[in-house]
């Protein structure tokens, strides 16, 4: 077992050796910002992309039929090591969109082995940017009231309705969109599963500005637009099922506290940030002893979050259920990222309160920002109060009463 | 709301209808989408004029009504509402506060007159770090055969594009901490050696840094006495204190409006969320703040009036509960409204872009609290 | 106006240098002590008491013809106001337990003419004591799902069940109680208030020790006890109102936020008391700043309460209703009492931590007493949780929903 | 519940059987109803040693198993979710830890076989302020011959009226405040001079004063080297705290489930109260505050056990962290409760009694949150 590790770790060092462009050491930052510009990826990136899809790198543990490479765990744990070591990135979960993060894993399950060949490869290249259209104007915390419809004329489905929150909307190729296939059945039952392309007379799509600025997040408007009839991802009226699988996915991936807003790997720990800003008494504490209590709650509320996830993953290891704490980890790093963005205005002070101009560091500005765009982290995949909907309901055994998002 | 007289609610109900009807926070919007330059409308700042607002503060005698701090609290709650933009806070309260605690009786019928026929805007510049601490000012002023010549920073200095004179609080002795060695000095906007960079602030409001270089200052144009200014600076910043604390509490008490209105109409799970027993404790924690802290915002103003000992601790308290409330409440407001209290066309986060300056106006919770302490000598 | 009270102060200033005796001179506590001990009032207290009882000033507010005074509102504010200047303290409302401040009123709303002139006068001479019986086992903040019932036999009720909570019942004659009398009503009709003598066989008291300690309250046991069929307070299964308005004379008593918990008037300020077992720094402050700045909301909490309840009288002046807002001064009282127990008790460190004897001083005890029975606060008389559903419901005008008190 | 090796396992299922079997709360009662002179039931204490609790981090050449303190703190999880009473988080726990800290060779094998097999109670004894602070020692320790002679005070000393021996913290050179000059020494329980009186505490648990009218102290009773004890104290006060902070996890632990319990069973307004949301989303605050805790909790014990760098900063998070837990889900018992909660029939009181000593044990969440920071250099 350490020996075929051993091996691949070699073959893919050699890999690595021959195809990584050195231009793009570790560059990741610069690739993404020039794959969404007018100029799209370099010369060079594009050949690393290419070089990656080829060898099924850009979805590594996806069968290799598909696009991927049909690595173990461990062996895409070699390979993103590797990857590291010498400062490569792979741009294609980032250029696939929802693609291989929320949608191939999702089709993988529930697909039809034509709707793995037709879909999974151009996801796996990083060729086809996917969105997903879930969330409705009237169908937030409680999407499964969404309204949304498709209806059957024989050759296609016919979609009429509008979406919200459909992140990278505007320059995705197609959308995988939650619809209600039958208006007679139960809130729950009559949704399925539709994958259709955004590029076609029915569908616009219009950016949504947030309090922070600019977004990734579109209203995506479906007027008569139309879906293959083999498109239909999961059994008709099933599509409840396929979307908790997807929304766990989400959630899985909110768990983490995140790096702190609008600071780069060489930015200042917040404690050293309140120094710089707040300055320290001869004894060296902090000068402001309310907010020097404040942040070492904070600080130890941040312990604590790590501590927590180390050991859920200790206690997990081998297993292959998610862990039932995964919903305490959602509230816990939103409540960690929340006050440390608070605490960070407040000790920039007037300095914490730029838009824009030269008058603040950028790195003051990205950290308002940062502390605006960062409110939705409690409203977004699962809302701080359906989180605790859940722990109470399901893992605490609590009656079900009225619930809120 | 504290038991007002006639002419009390008359002005208040004439405010909360202008405001509402003539410049509702629609009109904010528009004015920061535009980038006006003076981040207010001349229009809807010569109303204020028109409706006398600008001489709350005054006396008869320099052409004001002297109705008092409460009633300028009254008029500021309702701008607060719908974060009208003007000068109304930054002169017509505070530059003419600091003229009335600081200036003779010559110097306030220079100018006062002028802040009431809206002729003149007079802001206070105080703030020369990233923090507020009154006693860190280094601003230097050196004695010249006619008076000073200041050299030195200010920031944050609200309405500055605006402002006819500055009220500049200065060092003429002594080091940056000290207390004494302090001198306030009025700065006309026109002075040769002043320069200003507005400021591009999150709440959309009008703010430059000042820059002194040179700049002449005669002894007519010193406040009160040199060297001894910090009893005064406090004294104008306790009623800068109590009167944002004002308009921070209409600011917080729009957010509760929208929050409860929302709460009874928006529908999730077949029913209005309100009913969400959950979410009906935290509006009536949230009310329950709101009503503890007006009471400490309104005494505030009573004190003020009323000359009394307490104003000191009054306003700290009044400054620390508003700010700990519309801090609390601009929070709730986004979390209830969920993803569209996210979108910049919703008007939410307009209000939570406009809570976090006001917190740390004049000195934030953490300052206050502190200060509060230890005015109570622990 | 003026010239009426002015006559009314001389003439109760003359009553009081004739009947009030200089012994008991500023001894409230020593009076009740005694009061409540086997020994009984002293002669002068007990000759002090009767002549209140015949001025009528034991309920000096209430009409002549039932034991009172029929004095305004302003002559009874002269009346307390002259006692309190030769020290002088009224024991009636003490000895009547529950008598003159709860069951008085409402019997004064409620009751027949009969009612009022049999039980109105003992309550105003002190000299009959009441308790009552509300809440049951299983009736606590749902108070209207009580189940001891009373039945009608033609000559009298007969009444079965238990209460609890009902203070001083082991000391009381009479018990003012809420039964059920029709069985078949929906919970809050088919109830009654119902009047009945404590020294009869079917009633049984027993002492309830809380975690403080002794109290006053007890478990009251009716096993076919009897009570007189005119002693039935307003109308039959009609008594949901009566409580009603019992509960709120209940609630307006505990608006304020007390005094501090186990201090007399002599005893520090909570800031000193901290300086005192805290330290201060050099420069004068708190030497731990993080109780500093937490003791500083607390006495922020605690002035705006202050602040609030100053405003409402003034806002009220001159109205007859209760203020909306005396829902909101009920739980920012609890929060103001516990909090500062809580800090007291914090700021004592191992002092603040004991039960008895005389490692301890006796404000130390009294603290760490108080605490314990200060818990209550925020459960008796309208829960903290009850408050809430109040103020949301009643106040901002949510929808109703699943209510818990 | 942090990953336990099979040994782990079997341990906490004996305790927890054993717990909920032979010395359940009513038992606690009990003996604090009975008044017992030494706050525990000598046959339970017995039965710890007979399970081999005494040795667990007592080394086997001393006659122990040497588990560690991961294993101690999951022992102590479960006595405290009983208030078991007895002397094995202050003698095992602590005092071993003293021992193991600072004793030299021939004092561990002197004193730790007793330890282990229950002859000896050994106890620590810091306290002499009414605040934990271990600086501010001023037992005074003269140099006599042939050892030291003591003169002074310590207070709410962890069963000391069980004890054998104390570990006493003493100073032997400058004054209350100063680091350096500070001593250990092993104080013989019947030595003359010494006086012990029972403190009558909230929670019921065996705590003594100590009186030292010249108590003798020889050469072979002092642990580690003269005046430079301090070093030697934080460990022992960070095992202390560790330790005491697995029983206050038990302990709190044991009070969220009593109140899960009430909210699945009573009744109220025609539903079982847990069905209201508000109640429910307090529930799932508890839960997640528990889990992030417990964490805490069990990260510092086996950070001990490594021997990390780290043992102090995770010391004062563990102490911290369980202190602000066991506050609020004390807090919560009795008030989610409601009557009944606040009856001294009931169990919810003798939780919230013990709940604050244990906060104050060894320095308070606001001595620890200063620690913290100071530690993390701000």
């Amino acid at each position: 077992m350490a020996e075929d590790l051993t091996s691949f770790r070699t073959q893919v060092q050699a890999w690595l050796s021959e195809h990584f462009p050195s231009s793009l050491k570790s560059n990741a930052a610069g690739i993404m910002e020039a794959a969404f510009s007018e100029n799209g990826l370099s010369a060079d990136a594009e050949q690393w992309r290419q070089s990656l899809a080829d060898a099924g790198y850009g979805a590594p543990t996806w069968p290799k039929e598909y696009g991927g490479a049909g690595l173990s765990d461990s062996q895409a744990a070699v390979l993103s090591g590797e990857m590291a070591n010498v400062g490569a990135f792979n741009p294609i979960p980032g250029l696939a969109g929802m693609g291989v993060t929320m949608v191939g894993p999702t089709v993988l399950e529930y697909g039809s082995e034509d709707q793995k060949l037709r879909h999974l490869p151009g996801i796996a290249s990083g060729t086809v940017r996917w969105c997903l259209g879930l969330s409705e104007p009237n169908a937030g915390s409680d999407l499964a009231s969404l309204t949304t419809k498709a209806q059957d004329d024989g050759d296609t489905w016919i979609v009429n309705g509008q979406k919200i929150w459909t992140s990278g909307a505007d320059r995705s190729q197609w959308c995988g969109a939650l619809v209600r296939t039958d208006a007679s059945a139960k809130k729950r039952d009559g949704i399925s599963f539709l994958m259709l392309k955004m590029d076609q007379p029915g569908v616009r799509t219009r950016p949504i500005k947030l309090i922070g600025g600019a977004s990734p997040f579109c209203e995506t408007f479906f007027d008569d637009a139309r879906a293959e009839k083999d498109d239909l991802l999961g059994p008709l009226n099933n599509g409840w099922s396929v979307v908790k699988r997807l929304l766990q996915h989400e959630r899985q991936s909110q768990t983490g506290a995140g790096a702190p807003s609008g600071s780069g790997s060489a930015a200042l720990s917040i404690q050293d940030l309140a120094k710089k800003y707040v300055g320290t008494t001869e004894s060296g504490e902090l000068a402001d002893a309310d907010l020097r209590s404040r942040l070492t709650s904070h600080l130890m509320a941040t312990k604590a979050h790590a501590m927590t996830g180390s050991r859920i993953r200790e206690e997990a290891r081998g297993k292959v259920e998610v862990s039932a704490a995964a919903s305490i980890l959602k509230n816990s790093a939103t409540i960690v990222a929340q006050v440390r963005s608070e605490l960070t205005i407040e000790m920039m002070g007037n300095q914490g309160l730029g838009w824009e101009g030269d008058d603040f560091t950028p790195e003051e500005l990205a950290t308002v920002r940062g502390w605006l765009s960062g409110k939705a982290i409690s409203i977004y995949g699962g809302s701080f109060e359906v989180q605790k909907n859940i722990i109470s309901k399901n893992i605490l055994g609590l009656p079900e009463t009225t619930q809120k998002g | 709301m504290a038991a007002l007289t006639e002419e009390q609610t008359l002005i208040r109900d004439q405010a909360r209808a202008w405001v509402t009807e003539q410049s509702p926070v629609r009109k904010f919007r528009q004015m920061r989408d535009e980038k006006a330059p003076l981040s207010f409308h001349a229009d809807d700042w010569q109303a204020m004029i028109d409706m006398g607002w600008t001489g709350i503060l005054v006396p008869e005698k320099y052409g004001g009504s002297e109705l008092g701090y409460l009633t300028l609290g009254i008029v500021l709650e309702e701008t607060g509402r719908q974060l009208t933009a003007s000068p109304l806070l930054a002169s017509a309260g505070i530059g003419a506060a600091a003229l009335l605690v600081a200036g003779s009786d010559e110097q306030k019928q220079r100018i006062l007159p002028g802040v009431v026929d809206g002729s003149n805007v007079v802001t206070l510049a105080v703030e020369e770090g990233p923090r507020h601490d009154p006693r860190q000012l280094s601003l230097a002023a050196m004695s010249r055969d006619d008076g000073l010549s200041l050299v030195g920073e200010k920031t944050m200095v609200h309405e500055a594009m605006a402002a006819t004179h500055f009220v500049v609080a200065v060092r003429t002795s002594g080091h940056a901490g000290d207390e004494n060695g302090m001198t306030l000095v009025l700065v006309d906007a026109e002075s040769e050696g002043l320069t200003l960079s507005p400021l591009s602030t999150v709440d959309s409001r009008g703010y430059a840094s000042l820059s002194f270089s040179d700049v002449k200052v005669s002894e007519e144009q010193i406040l009160g006495s040199v060297n001894s200014a910090y009893v005064h600076l406090e004294q104008i910043l306790d009623r800068a204190r109590a009167a944002t604390a004002a308009e921070m509490m209409g600011t917080a008490a729009q957010a509760f409006d929208m929050t409860l209105e929302y709460l009874k109409t928006r529908v999730q799970f077949g029913q209005v969320i309100g009913s969400f027993q959950a979410l009906g404790h935290r509006a009536a924690d949230l009310f329950t703040e709101m009503e503890l802290t007006r009471s400490c915002m309104e005494g505030a103003l009573q004190a003020i009036d009323a000359g009394r000992e307490d104003v000191p601790e009054l306003c700290s308290l009044s400054k620390t509960r508003t700010g700990e409330f519309i801090h609390h409440m601009s929070n709730e407001l986004i979390q209830i409204h969920g993803g569209i209290g996210m979108t910049d066309e919703f008007d939410a986060g307009l209000y939570l872009k406009r809570a976090r300056p006001l917190e740390a106006a004049w000195g934030n919770q953490a300052f206050h609290r502190d200060r509060y302490a230890r005015l109570l000598g622990f």
